[in-house]
C-alpha cells in the first residue's frame, strides 16, 4: 500500500473534480462526498502506515516512480517517496482534514457557495498530499502552487467583503515572492544536477557535487521559499490576514497543514542545509519571528488574529529546531503542533458560530458557563499550546528547548522568553474569552453551545492534543507505530534517543508557571485595568507592538516611496528622453513609411500568400545561387 | 517491371486530377478531383509498402476531411444556388509565375540533390509495430500536443460556427 | 524500381499546383482544398525520406501521421470559418475578405 | 435536439446556419396522402416557413349539387371522404330529410349507424396505417390496416354492391334491407377489427421509437384548438370531450350507449391515440345496433317521386369520421337545392397546418400533417 | 322511428337580444338553428358580443356560408357555436351592393381565415382586412366567382385572367 | 481437414490470384445481392402477414433477377439541373469502397481475396470513403431532397463512424490484433460477443445506422424525402445503388459474425474443413442480416435530432467507456470471466437504460387510463 500512497491524494482530486462539476447539483451540496472523502483518506492512511512499517526499516524510502515523459535524453520521472517524515506529515493531514471537514459541515451550514468550499477543501487536501508525497521538487513546486491556489480561493471565500478580497490577494503575493525564490532554487538545482528528485539531489550534495558558495545561494532560495509559505519574518504579513478566511479553513491550512510546508520543505532537505552551511541563516529567522509574532500577539484583540500570531511564533520555534540541526525535535513540534493549533482554532470557530459571529475578545468573557464543551477543550488545547507538563506541547517544546541548549546561552535565553511570551498570550486569549463577566450581556445571552458536528472533532482533536506528546517516549510511540520514539523514528540519521531531563522539565515547568500566571493576573476577571497598564506606561510601545512593528506600514511605504518614486523617474526619463526624442521622431519617420507602404496593406489575404509564395522562391534561388 | 508501370500510370493521374482541383470550373468538380487526389497520393503510399499511412490518409482524407469540405459546400449551397463569383482572382497569372518558378526550383533541388543515406533499393516496408514504437515512445510529447490541438480546433471550429444570439 | 527522386518530383508538383490554387482562386473553400493539397504534396515527400533514407526509424511516416492530423483540425476550423464567412457576407470570396471584422 | 424529450429544445440558434431553402413537398409526396402541396422554407433540417396550397382535387360539388336533384347529388357527397362514403351519404340525406321532412324507419336509423361506424373504423384504420407509415415503419403498420380494411369494404359489397362509394343511403332510409347472414358476417369482421386493432397497438403505441417521435410533438390546447376550428379527434384529443353524437344528437345515437375518448395535451401522439380508442367504441355501437335493430321497412313510404322543398334552410352537423361534418342546405322550391355547403373538418383542421408545423422539423412536419388525417377529397370538396 | 333530434334552440334569440339590447336584429328559425340577421354595419358588434358575453360565448366559428341571393345581392351565413352552454346559432349578414364588403373574422376568430377565402373566391365576397385575401381553392389569378347563379355550370376551359364583377352585373 | 484450393497463390502469380479471388468474390456477391433483395422483401413480407413475390420461378425465387433486368432495360434520366459528372459517378464511388471491403473479409480459413494484417483497420479506411458517393449523389442530382438526404447522410455516416469504431477498437484490443483471420480464429471456444456484448450492441447500432436501415433510415425516408440521395436516379444507376446498399448490408454482416459471432471458427473446437466453414460464414452472417431486417419491419424512424444525440450522447460515450474498461482489464491483466461480466453488465444496463426511458413515459395503458368520459359537452 504504501508505494501506492498516491491513491491518498487521488481519491480528494477526484473528489474535488465531482464537486468542481456536480456540487451545486448534489444532495446536500455534497457535504458528505467532502466528509467520505476525508475519512476515507483517514482509513487509507493508516493502511499505507501499517503496510510501511511492516516493510521495516531496510525498505525506507518507499519508492514509486514512472517514467512520465522522456524528451530527448531528457527523462522526466513523477512519483512518490514515503518516509518518515512524510508518515509524520500525513498522519497530520488526513486526521486534521477529517476534523475540519466533520467541523465545516456544521460551520459552513447555510453559507454561500457551500459546494465550493468543500471542493476547493478537497483540492486543498489532494494538493497538500501531493506535496508530502512527492519524490521531486518539479511536483513538489506543482503541488507547493496548488496549496497556494486552493488557499488563495478559500481566504477570498467571502469575496462580497473587500477585507477577504484583499486579505486573498496579499496571501498570493506574499506567498509568490517566496515560490519565486523556490522555482529558482529548483532551477539551480537541476542546473546543478540535472535531477529533480530529492533523494538524488541530497545523495549528489553529500557528495559534494555543488561549490559551497553555489550550494549557499541556492538553498538561500530554497530558504526564501519556506519563509513565505512558512510565514516566517518578513513575510508572515499575510497569515494574519489570511484569517479573513472561514475559520475551519484557518485550522487546516493556516495552523496545522500547509503553513507548516515551509517546515517540512527544510527538514526535506535539511542535509543539504547543513552542508550549505546555512543552517544559521534558519535558526536566526527563526527566533526572530518566534519573539517578534509573541510580542505582537499580546496586542492583539481579535481571537483568530492572536492564534494567526501564535502560529507564527509557533512556526519560528520548529525553524528555531531546525535551524540547530534537529530535525525531528521540529518535525515533533510541528506534530503536535498541529493537533493543538487546529483544536485551538476549531474552537475559536466553535465560538464563533456560538457567538453568531463576534470574534473581538473585547466582546467576549465568560463564556465556559454558555460553552462548556468549547470552553474545556480550548483550555486543554491553550494549556498545550503554553506548554503544560505532560501535555503535547511541553515535551515537544521541551524537545526544542534542549536542542538549542548546544546553541549559546543566548539563543537559549532568547527561545525561553518567547516561551514565557506564549504562555501569556495564551492565558490572556483564555481569561479574556471564557472566564470572567460577559463584557456584552447582549451576545452572552444569544450565545449557545454548538452541536455535536462541531464538538467531536474538538473533543477528538483534545484528545489528541493530551497523548499526541507521548510518541516521544519509546514504549509508547512504538505501542503507535513509531518505533524507538518519534525522534527515531523520523531521523534514522540522526538518532536522538529521547532522554527526560528532568533540569530542563523544571525550566520549562517554570517558564510555563511565569507566562501564563503573569498572563492570567493581568486579565483575570476582566480587569483591565491591569491589562491597560502596559498601554498607558508606554504608549508608544504599545502603539507599535498593536501596529505589528509598522511591517505593514513599512511595506506600504516602500511601495509608496521607493517603487513609486523610481518610477516617477522612469516615466521622467521616459517622457522626455524616450518619448520625445526617440518616439516622436521615429513615428514621424515610421509614418512617413507608411504612407508610402500603405498601398500594399490591401487586406486581400491571396497578395500576402503571393508575397510569401514568392519571397520563398526567391530565397530559395538565392540560396542556391550563394551555395553553388 | 509491372510496378514502374503502374507508378507511372498513376503519377500522370495524380498530377492530372491535382491540376483538376485548381483549375476546375465548379467547386464541387474541384472537391471531387481532390478526392482522387488524395487516394491516389494514397496509392503511392501503397507503392512506398506503408500501408499503415495509406490507411490513415484513406480514413482521415477520404472519409472526413473531404466529407467536410463538401458538407460545408451544401450547407453553404455555393455549389448549387451560390451567386455567381468569378472563379480565378486577379494574381492568375503572377500566381501561375510563382508557383512555376517553385516547381522548376523543387524540381531542381530534388534531381539535383544528393541524397545522403540514399543507397538506391527500393522503398523497406515499415512494420506497424515500429511505427507504433516510434510514435508513443520518442514521440509521445508532440502526440499529446497533437491530441491537444485536436480538442482544441474541434471546440474552436464548434464556437465559430456556432450562431450568435444576436443574430 | 521506383528511385526517390520520382517520388520528390512528384510532390514537388503537386505542391507548386496546390501554391498556384492558393494564389489564383478566389473561393475560400477552393484555397483550402489548395492547402490540403501542399500538405499531401509535404506528406507524401516525408514518407518518401522515410521510406528510402531511415526506414528503422519511420520519423517521416510519423511526420506523415501529425501532418494529417494537424489537416483534419485545420479543415475543421477553416470551414468554420468559410461557414462563418458565408454566413455574414454571403460569399465565399477570400477577395471580398478584406477586413478583421464586419 | 435531443432524444431525451425534457432535453429537447427547438434550439435554432445554436445550429449551424444554412441558406434558406424552399422544399416542395407534394403534389406528388409520399406523405401527402393524395394531391395536397406545402412549400416548407427550411432552415437546415428546421421548418422556418410552410405554404399550404390546395385546391387540386376540386370538383366543384357545391355546384354540382345545386345544379342537381337531391336524389342525385349523393353520388357527389359519398366522394367527398372517400374513406368513409357512407358517413357523407349519412349526413346529407339526413339533412335533405330534416328539411323536407321525411320521418326514417327506425331499421333504416340502425342500418345506416352500422354502415356509418363501419364507414368510421375503415377511415380510421386507413389514417392508423399511413400514420404509422409516415414515422418510418416500413409498411408494417400499413398492411395491418389494409387487412381490416379489406373485410370491411367486403362486408360493403355485399351490403351495398358496391366498396368504395356504395350510394347505399336513400332519402328516406336505405336502398335496400341487409342480406340474410349480416349479423354473423358483421361479428366476424367486428372480430377481425378487434385483433386488427390490438395489433396495431402493439405494434405502434407501445414502440419506443414511435412514442419518442410523437410524444409531445406539437400540443394544442382547447382554446387554440377552438381558436383555430378544431373538431372530431384533433378537437377531442386536446382533451375536450366534444362528439356531436352526444351534444347535438341524430339518428338513434341517443338510445346507444358510448363513450368520448378525450387526449391529454392534444399532441401527436394523443391524437393518434383518440383515433385508435375511438375505434374501439364504434365497435362498441355497432354491437349495441346490431342487437337493437328491430324488424321493419328500410325505406319510407309514400316518398314523392320527385322530391320538392319549397323553402327552408339549414345547417345540419354530424359526426363526421375527421370532425364535424355540416351540410348546409338551402331550398327556395324546384327539385334542387338553391345553395348547398359543405362544412368539412378536414378543411377545417388543415387550415391551422402553419401554425403546427412552423418550428419543427422536417421530419416532424410530416408526422405532424399526417397526424390532421385529412382527406384531399373532402378538404378540395 | 327514429327519435326527433334536439338541437336547435329558439329561445337563443332572445337571450341574445336581452344580453345584447344595443345591437338591432331580426331573429327567425331555420329547421335547426335560430337565425338573426343582422345588418352590416352592426355585424362585427354582435359577433364580438356574442363570442365575449360569458352567457352567450360563442367560441366556435363552425361554418361560412356564401349565398348569391341574384337581385338581393349576396349574403354570409355563419353558423357559430358555444362550448360553454351547448347552444348555437347562426348569423345572417347581406352583403351591400355594389361593394360586397364585409368586415373579416379573422381576428376574432382565426378559424375564419380560409372559409372566408373560400366565400370570396366562390362568390365573390370582400373581407375587409383579411390578411391574406388569395385565392385558395382555385388558380392564383383567377378571378370568377363559380358559385355565382350567373355564373354557368359549364364554361369554356380557357379559364385564365377572366374576371367576373359585380352581381347583377354584365360583364 | 482438406486445405481449400487456391490457399496458394494461383500459379505463383500473385496478381492473377488476385484477380481470380476477386472475381469469385464478386460473382458470388452479386448472387448474393440478388438473394439479399428477394431475401428482404420475402421475410419483411412475412412478418406483414404477406406473401411476398410468388410469381417469378417457384416460390418467386427468379424475382431478382427479374427485377434485374427490368432495371437495366430501363430509360437512365438523367435531370437537366444536375452536375453532369457528379451525377453519373456518384453510384460508382458508392459502390466502389464496398467492393473495396470484400477483399479483406474472411470467408474462410485464411481465405479471403487477400489476408491483410491490419484488415479491421482496411475495413475501417475503406468504409469511411462510402460518405463521399452518398454526398455526390446529393450534391449532383439538382434536387433538394438529395440535397437533403446527402446532408444527412453524410452528418448521420461521420458521426455514428465514431462509436463503429472505437467499439470495435475496444475488441480490437481485447484481440490484440487487427487481422481478421486471427480474431475469427480466436473464437474457436468462444465468440466474442459473449465477452464484449456491449460492444456488438454499439456495434450493431451503428451498423444501422452506416447501413441506413431502419430505424436509422433517415437519409432515404420514403416519407419525408422521397427517398433521399438516390432521388433523380433511374435504371441501372439506380440499381448500383441499391447493390451498393445490399452489397455492404451482406459486407458488413461478415465483417460483424467475424468479429463477435466467430465468423468461421467452429464454436467448440471441431473444425469441419474449409467447405463447412463457408457454410458457417454465411449462416451466421445471415443470421445478422435477419436482424437487421426483422429491426427494419418493426421500428418507425427516428428523427434527425433524435439520432444525433443518441449518437453523440450515449453511443460514444459507451464506447469510450467500453474502451477504456477493455484498457484497465488488459493492463491490469485481470482474468476474461471478469471482463465479460462487467461488459454483461454494461450492456444489460444500456439497453436497460434504453428500456427504461421507454418505461418512463406515460404508457399506453396510462393513457387509457387518463380518459375522461363525458356524457354532457361540458368542457
Amino acid at each position: 500500500m504504501a508505494e501506492h500512497a498516491w491513491i491518498l491524494a487521488a481519491v480528494p482530486g477526484i473528489a474535488f473534480i465531482v464537486m468542481a462539476a456536480l456540487g451545486r447539483n448534489l444532495p446536500r451540496q455534497g457535504d458528505w462526498l467532502a466528509v467520505l472523502c476525508a475519512t476515507s483518506i483517514f482509513g487509507l492512511f493508516f493502511a499505507v502506515l501499517a503496510n510501511f512499517l511492516n516493510l521495516g526499516g531496510g525498505a525506507w524510502p518507499v519508492l514509486n516512480s514512472i517514467e512520465w515523459t522522456a524528451i530527448g535524453d531528457f527523462k522526466l520521472n513523477m512519483g512518490i517517496a514515503v518516509d518518515p517524515i512524510t508518515i509524520v506529515m500525513l498522519a497530520v493531514i488526513t486526521t486534521v482534514a477529517l476534523m475540519v471537514n466533520i467541523f465545516s459541515v456544521g460551520y459552513m451550514k447555510g453559507e454561500p457557495r457551500y459546494w465550493w468550499y468543500f471542493a476547493v477543501l478537497q483540492l486543498f487536501v489532494a494538493s497538500m498530499l501531493m506535496l508530502v508525497l512527492a519524490d521531486n521538487l518539479l511536483l513538489l513546486y506543482v503541488a507547493w502552487e496548488l496549496v497556494g491556489l486552493s488557499s488563495f480561493l478559500l481566504i477570498g471565500h467571502y469575496w462580497e467583503r473587500r477585507s477577504a478580497v484583499e486579505a486573498a490577494k496579499k496571501a498570493f503575493i506574499t506567498t509568490r515572492v517566496g515560490d519565486v525564490g523556490l522555482l529558482i532554487g529548483i532551477i539551480l538545482f537541476w542546473e546543478a544536477t540535472g535531477t529533480f528528485n530529492i533523494l538524488d539531489i541530497i545523495h549528489y550534495v553529500e557528495e559534494g557535487a555543488i561549490g559551497d558558495t553555489r550550494l549557499f545561494v541556492t538553498m538561500m532560495f530554497i530558504l526564501l521559499g519556506a519563509m513565505g509559505k512558512s510565514a516566517q519574518l518578513p513575510f508572515h504579513v499575510w497569515l494574519p490576514d489570511a484569517m479573513e478566511g472561514p475559520t475551519p479553513v484557518s485550522a487546516l491550512i493556516h495552523a496545522a497543514t500547509m503553513v507548516v510546508a515551509g517546515v517540512y520543505l527544510v527538514a526535506r532537505l535539511l542535509p543539504v542545509f547543513e552542508a550549505a552551511g546555512a543552517l544559521d541563516v534558519v535558526l536566526v529567522i527563526g527566533l526572530l519571528t518566534a519573539l517578534f509574532s509573541g510580542v505582537v500577539a499580546f496586542a492583539q484583540t481579535d481571537i483568530k488574529k492572536v492564534l494567526a500570531y501564535s502560529t507564527v511564533s509557533q512556526l519560528g520555534f520548529m525553524f528555531v529546531a531546525l535551524g540547530a540541526g534537529y530535525a525531528s525535535a521540529g518535525m515533533f513540534h510541528l506534530f503536535t503542533h498541529a493537533f493543538f493549533k487546529a483544536l485551538l482554532f476549531l474552537g475559536a470557530g466553535s465560538v464563533i458560530i456560538g457567538t453568531h459571529h463576534h470574534q473581538e475578545m473585547g466582546q467576549l468573557g465568560g463564556l465556559w458557563r454558555k460553552m462548556p464543551i468549547t470552553a474545556g477543550t480550548f483550555l486543554i488545547g491553550s494549556l498545550a499550546l503554553a506548554g503544560l507538563f505532560p501535555l503535547a506541547g511541553f515535551w515537544s517544546k521541551d524537545e526544542i528547548l534542549h536542542a538549542v541548549e548546544g546553541q549559546g546561552t543566548f539563543f537559549f535565553f532568547l527561545i525561553s522568553i518567547a516561551a514565557i511570551m506564549t504562555a501569556f498570550y495564551t492565558a490572556r486569549l483564555f481569561v479574556r474569552t471564557f472566564l470572567g463577566k460577559p463584557q456584552d450581556e447582549e451576545i452572552a445571552s444569544h450565545t449557545r453551545e454548538t452541536g455535536p458536528v462541531m464538538t467531536l472533532p474538538l473533543v477528538f482533536l483534545a484528545f489528541m492534543s493530551i497523548v499526541a506528546g507521548f510518541f516521544i517516549f519509546h514504549d509508547f510511540g512504538s505501542a503507535f507505530g513509531f518505533p524507538g520514539g518519534f525522534s527515531e523514528f523520523v531521523f534514522l540519521h540522526y538518532p536522538h534517543a529521547f532522554h527526560v531531563d528532568w533540569g530542563l522539565v523544571g525550566l520549562s515547568t517554570a517558564l510555563f508557571v511565569i507566562g501564563t500566571f503573569g498572563g492570567a493576573w493581568f486579565y483575570w476577571n476582566g480587569r483591565l485595568d491591569r491589562s491597560t497598564v502596559m498601554a498607558e506606561w508606554q504608549p508608544k510601545v504599545y502603539e507599535m507592538v498593536q501596529r505589528k512593528f509598522y511591517f505593514d506600514d513599512l511595506y506600504q511605504f516602500l511601495i509608496d516611496r521607493v517603487v513609486l518614486g523610481f518610477s516617477y523617474l522612469v516615466s521622467w526619463f521616459d517622457r522626455f528622453a524616450v518619448n520625445d526624442t526617440g518616439v516622436d521622431g521615429s513615428a514621424t519617420m515610421t509614418g512617413y513609411a507608411g504612407f508610402l507602404l500603405k498601398h500594399l496593406q490591401t487586406g486581400r489575404v491571396p497578395n500576402y500568400a503571393m508575397a510569401i509564395a514568392a519571397g520563398v522562391v526567391a530565397l530559395t534561388l538565392i540560396s542556391l545561387a550563394v551555395g553553388s | 517491371m509491372t510496378t514502374e508501370v503502374l507508378w507511372w500510370i498513376f503519377a500522370v493521374a495524380i498530377v492530372a486530377v491535382s491540376a483538376g482541383v485548381v483549375f476546375a470550373r465548379t467547386v464541387i468538380h474541384s472537391a471531387i478531383f481532390l478526392i482522387l487526389s488524395l487516394a491516389g497520393v494514397g496509392a503511392m503510399y501503397l507503392f512506398l509498402t506503408i500501408e499503415f499511412i495509406a490507411l490513415v490518409q484513406f480514413l482521415i482524407y477520404g472519409g472526413a476531411v473531404t466529407v467536410l469540405i463538401l458538407l460545408a459546400l451544401m450547407l453553404t449551397r455555393m455549389g448549387i444556388a451560390g451567386r455567381p463569383e468569378p472563379t480565378t482572382g486577379v494574381q492568375a497569372p503572377f500566381g501561375a509565375l510563382v508557383a512555376a518558378g517553385l516547381m522548376a526550383t523543387l524540381i531542381g533541388v530534388a534531381v539535383s540533390t544528393a541524397w545522403p543515406g540514399d543507397l538506391g533499393q527500393n522503398a523497406v516496408a515499415v512494420s506497424i509495430e515500429n511505427i507504433g514504437e516510434q510514435m508513443f515512445q520518442n514521440f509521445g510529447a508532440p502526440f499529446m500536443i497533437t491530441a491537444a490541438l485536436l480538442l482544441v480546433a474541434f471546440i474552436g471550429a464548434i464556437v465559430i460556427a456556432r450562431q450568435e444570439d444576436e443574430d | 524500381m521506383v528511385p526517390m527522386e520520382n517520388y520528390l518530383v512528384l510532390s514537388g508538383i503537386i505542391f507548386s499546383l496546390g501554391v498556384y490554387g492558393v494564389l489564383a482562386r478566389r473561393n475560400a473553400v477552393l484555397v483550402l482544398m489548395s492547402v490540403e493539397l501542399m500538405l499531401n504534396a509535404v506528406s507524401l515527400n516525408f514518407v518518401a525520406f522515410s521510406a528510402y533514407l531511415d526506414p528503422d526509424k519511420a520519423t517521416g511516416i510519423i511526420f506523415a501521421v501529425f501532418v494529417i492530423a494537424v489537416a483534419a483540425a485545420e479543415v475543421g476550423l477553416a470551414l468554420a470559418i468559410v461557414i462563418r464567412l458565408f454566413r455574414n457576407r454571403s460569399t465565399a470570396n477570400v477577395d471580398e475578405a478584406a477586413t478583421m471584422r464586419w | 435536439m435531443s432524444i431525451w424529450p425534457e432535453e429537447r429544445v427547438a434550439a435554432a440558434d445554436s445550429d449551424l446556419d444554412t441558406v434558406d431553402m424552399t422544399v416542395n413537398v407534394g403534389p406528388q409526396h409520399p406523405a401527402t396522402h393524395g394531391v395536397f402541396r406545402m412549400v416548407l422554407t427550411v432552415d437546415g433540417e428546421l421548418v422556418v416557413g410552410c405554404e399550404p396550397y390546395i385546391g387540386y382535387l376540386h370538383r366543384g360539388l357545391e355546384k354540382l349539387s345545386e345544379n342537381a336533384d337531391y336524389r342525385q347529388a349523393m353520388g357527389w357527397w359519398d366522394r367527398t371522404d372517400y374513406l368513409a362514403g357512407m358517413c357523407c351519404e349519412g349526413a346529407y340525406t339526413m339533412a335533405v330529410e330534416r328539411l323536407a321532412g321525411i320521418e326514417v324507419p327506425e331499421r333504416a336509423d340502425y342500418i345506416r349507424v352500422i354502415m356509418m361506424e363501419l364507414s368510421r373504423i375503415n377511415s380510421h384504420f386507413m389514417f392508423l396505417g399511413a400514420f404509422g407509415a409516415d414515422v418510418g415503419s416500413f409498411g408494417t403498420s400499413f398492411v395491418y390496416a389494409w387487412r381490416e380494411r379489406e373485410r370491411i369494404y367486403d362486408l360493403f359489397e355485399e351490403v351495398a354492391g358496391d366498396r368504395m362509394f356504395p350510394t347505399y343511403f336513400r332519402i328516406g332510409g336505405v336502398t335496400m334491407d341487409l342480406p340474410d347472414n349480416f349479423e354473423s358476417r358483421c361479428r366476424w369482421v367486428l372480430g377481425s377489427i378487434k385483433q386488427g386493432l390490438e395489433d396495431m397497438d402493439g405494434l405502434l403505441t407501445g414502440n419506443e421509437v414511435f412514442v419518442e417521435r410523437c410524444r409531445g410533438l406539437t400540443p394544442v390546447t382547447p382554446e387554440q384548438a377552438i381558436a383555430w376550428g378544431f373538431t372530431g379527434p384533433m378537437l377531442r384529443a386536446t382533451g375536450v370531450p366534444w362528439d356531436i353524437r352526444k351534444a347535438e344528437p341524430y339518428s338513434v345515437y341517443p338510445q346507444i350507449d358510448f363513450e368520448i375518448p378525450v387526449g391529454v395535451q392534444g399532441d401527436v401522439f394523443d391524437r393518434f391515440h383518440v383515433r385508435l380508442a375511438e375505434c374501439y367504441q364504434s365497435v362498441r355501437i355497432i354491437e349495441q345496433c346490431l342487437e337493437q335493430m328491430p324488424e321493419g321497412r328500410v325505406l319510407a313510404p309514400k316518398l314523392p317521386k320527385t322530391l320538392r322543398i319549397n323553402d327552408g334552410e339549414l345547417y345540419m352537423p354530424t359526426e363526421g369520421t375527421k370532425g364535424e361534418y355540416g351540410v348546409y342546405l338551402m331550398a327556395q322550391g324546384g327539385t334542387n337545392p338553391y345553395r348547398a355547403k359543405l362544412r368539412s373538418p378536414s378543411f377545417c383542421n388543415l387550415s391551422a397546418l402553419t401554425e403546427l408545423v412552423v418550428g419543427s422539423y422536417v421530419a416532424d412536419a410530416i408526422i405532424i400533417l399526417g397526424s390532421l388525417d385529412i382527406v384531399l377529397g373532402e378538404v378540395d370538396k | 322511428m327514429s327519435s326527433e333530434p334536439v338541437i336547435g334552440e329558439p329561445e337563443i334569440a332572445a337571450l341574445v337580444r336581452e344580453r345584447l339590447p344595443d345591437i338591432p336584429f331580426e331573429a327567425s328559425e331555420t329547421k335547426t338553428y335560430a337565425d338573426l340577421r343582422v345588418a352590416p354595419e352592426h355585424f362585427l358588434a354582435l359577433v364580438t358580443g356574442l363570442r365575449d358575453d360569458a352567457e352567450l360565448s360563442f367560441d366556435l366559428l363552425r361554418n361560412i356560408v356564401a349565398l348569391d341571393m341574384e337581385e338581393a345581392g349576396l349574403e354570409a351565413k355563419y353558423q357559430l357555436y358555444s362550448f360553454p352552454h351547448g347552444h348555437a346559432l347562426q348569423i345572417t349578414v347581406p352583403a351591400p351592393i355594389p361593394s360586397c364588403e364585409l368586415p373579416s373574422l379573422t381576428g376574432l376568430y382565426p378559424a375564419a381565415n380560409w372559409h372566408e377565402r373560400e366565400a370570396a373566391e366562390m362568390v365573390g365576397l370582400v373581407f375587409t382586412g383579411h390578411p391574406d385575401p388569395r385565392n385558395l381553392l382555385l388558380e392564383e389569378d383567377l378571378r370568377i366567382h363559380p358559385l355565382r347563379k350567373a355564373h354557368p355550370l359549364q364554361k369554356a376551359e380557357i379559364l385564365q385572367g377572366i374576371e367576373d364583377g359585380p352581381p347583377g352585373v354584365e360583364v | 481437414m482438406s486445405e481449400f484450393p487456391f490457399a496458394d497463390p494461383f500459379f505463383g502469380l500473385s496478381w492473377l490470384d488476385a484477380i481470380i479471388r476477386i472475381v469469385i468474390v464478386v460473382l458470388v456477391m452479386t448472387l448474393v445481392v440478388v438473394y439479399l433483395t428477394y431475401g428482404e422483401r420475402k421475410v419483411v413480407a412475412r412478418f406483414q402477414m404477406r406473401l411476398g413475390p410468388t410469381r417469378t420461378g417457384p416460390i418467386g425465387l427468379l424475382q431478382g433477377f427479374a427485377d434485374a433486368i427490368k432495371l437495366l432495360i430501363k430509360e437512365d434520366v438523367r435531370p437537366r439541373n444536375a452536375d453532369r459528372w457528379v451525377f453519373e459517378f456518384a453510384p460508382y464511388l458508392t459502390f466502389i469502397p464496398v467492393f473495396l471491403v470484400l477483399v479483406a473479409l474472411p470467408f474462410a480459413q485464411d481465405w479471403g481475396v487477400r489476408n491483410l494484417a491490419l484488415g479491421m483497420f482496411f475495413v475501417f479506411a475503406v468504409l469511411g470513403l462510402n460518405i463521399v458517393g452518398v454526398l455526390m449523389a446529393g450534391l449532383g442530382s439538382g434536387n433538394k431532397y438529395a440535397l437533403l438526404g446527402g446532408v444527412r447522410a453524410a452528418a448521420q455516416m461521420i458521426s455514428y463512424e465514431i462509436p463503429l469504431v472505437v467499439a470495435l477498437l475496444a475488441v480490437a484490443m481485447v484481440a490484440g490484433t487487427l487481422d481478421l483471420n486471427a480474431i475469427v480464429g480466436m473464437q474457436d471456444s468462444r465468440p466474442f460477443i459473449l465477452i464484449q456484448p456491449l460492444a456488438f450492441v454499439i456495434f450493431f447500432t451503428a451498423m444501422l445506422s452506416e447501413l441506413h436501415r431502419a430505424p436509422f433510415d433517415i437519409p432515404v425516408a420514403e416519407s419525408e424525402i422521397v427517398g433521399g440521395y438516390f432521388v433523380e436516379y433511374s435504371g441501372i444507376r439506380w440499381s448500383m445503388f441499391q447493390l451498393a446498399e445490399y452489397a455492404s448490408l451482406w459486407a458488413f454482416s461478415i465483417f460483424g459474425s467475424a468479429i463477435f459471432l466467430g465468423g468461421w471458427a467452429f464454436p467448440f473446437g471441431e473444425d469441419w474443413g474449409w467447405g463447412w466453414q463457408l457454410v458457417l460464414t454465411l449462416i451466421k452472417s445471415l443470421i445478422m442480416i435477419m436482424l437487421i431486417f426483422w429491426v427494419r419491419a418493426t421500428l418507425p424512424r427516428l428523427r434527425m435530432d433524435q439520432l444525433m444525440s443518441f449518437c453523440w450522447k450515449a453511443l460514444i460515450e459507451v464506447s469510450f467507456a467500453l474502451l477504456l474498461v477493455n484498457g484497465l482489464f488488459l493492463y491490469y491483466d485481470w482474468p476474461e470471466p471478469i471482463l465479460a461480466a462487467v461488459n454483461w453488465v454494461g450492456a444489460i444496463l444500456f439497453l436497460g437504460g434504453i428500456y427504461l426511458r421507454a418505461a418512463r413515459k406515460p404508457s399506453t395503458k396510462n393513457l387509457v387510463g387518463s380518459y375522461k368520459h363525458a356524457e354532457v359537452p361540458n368542457p
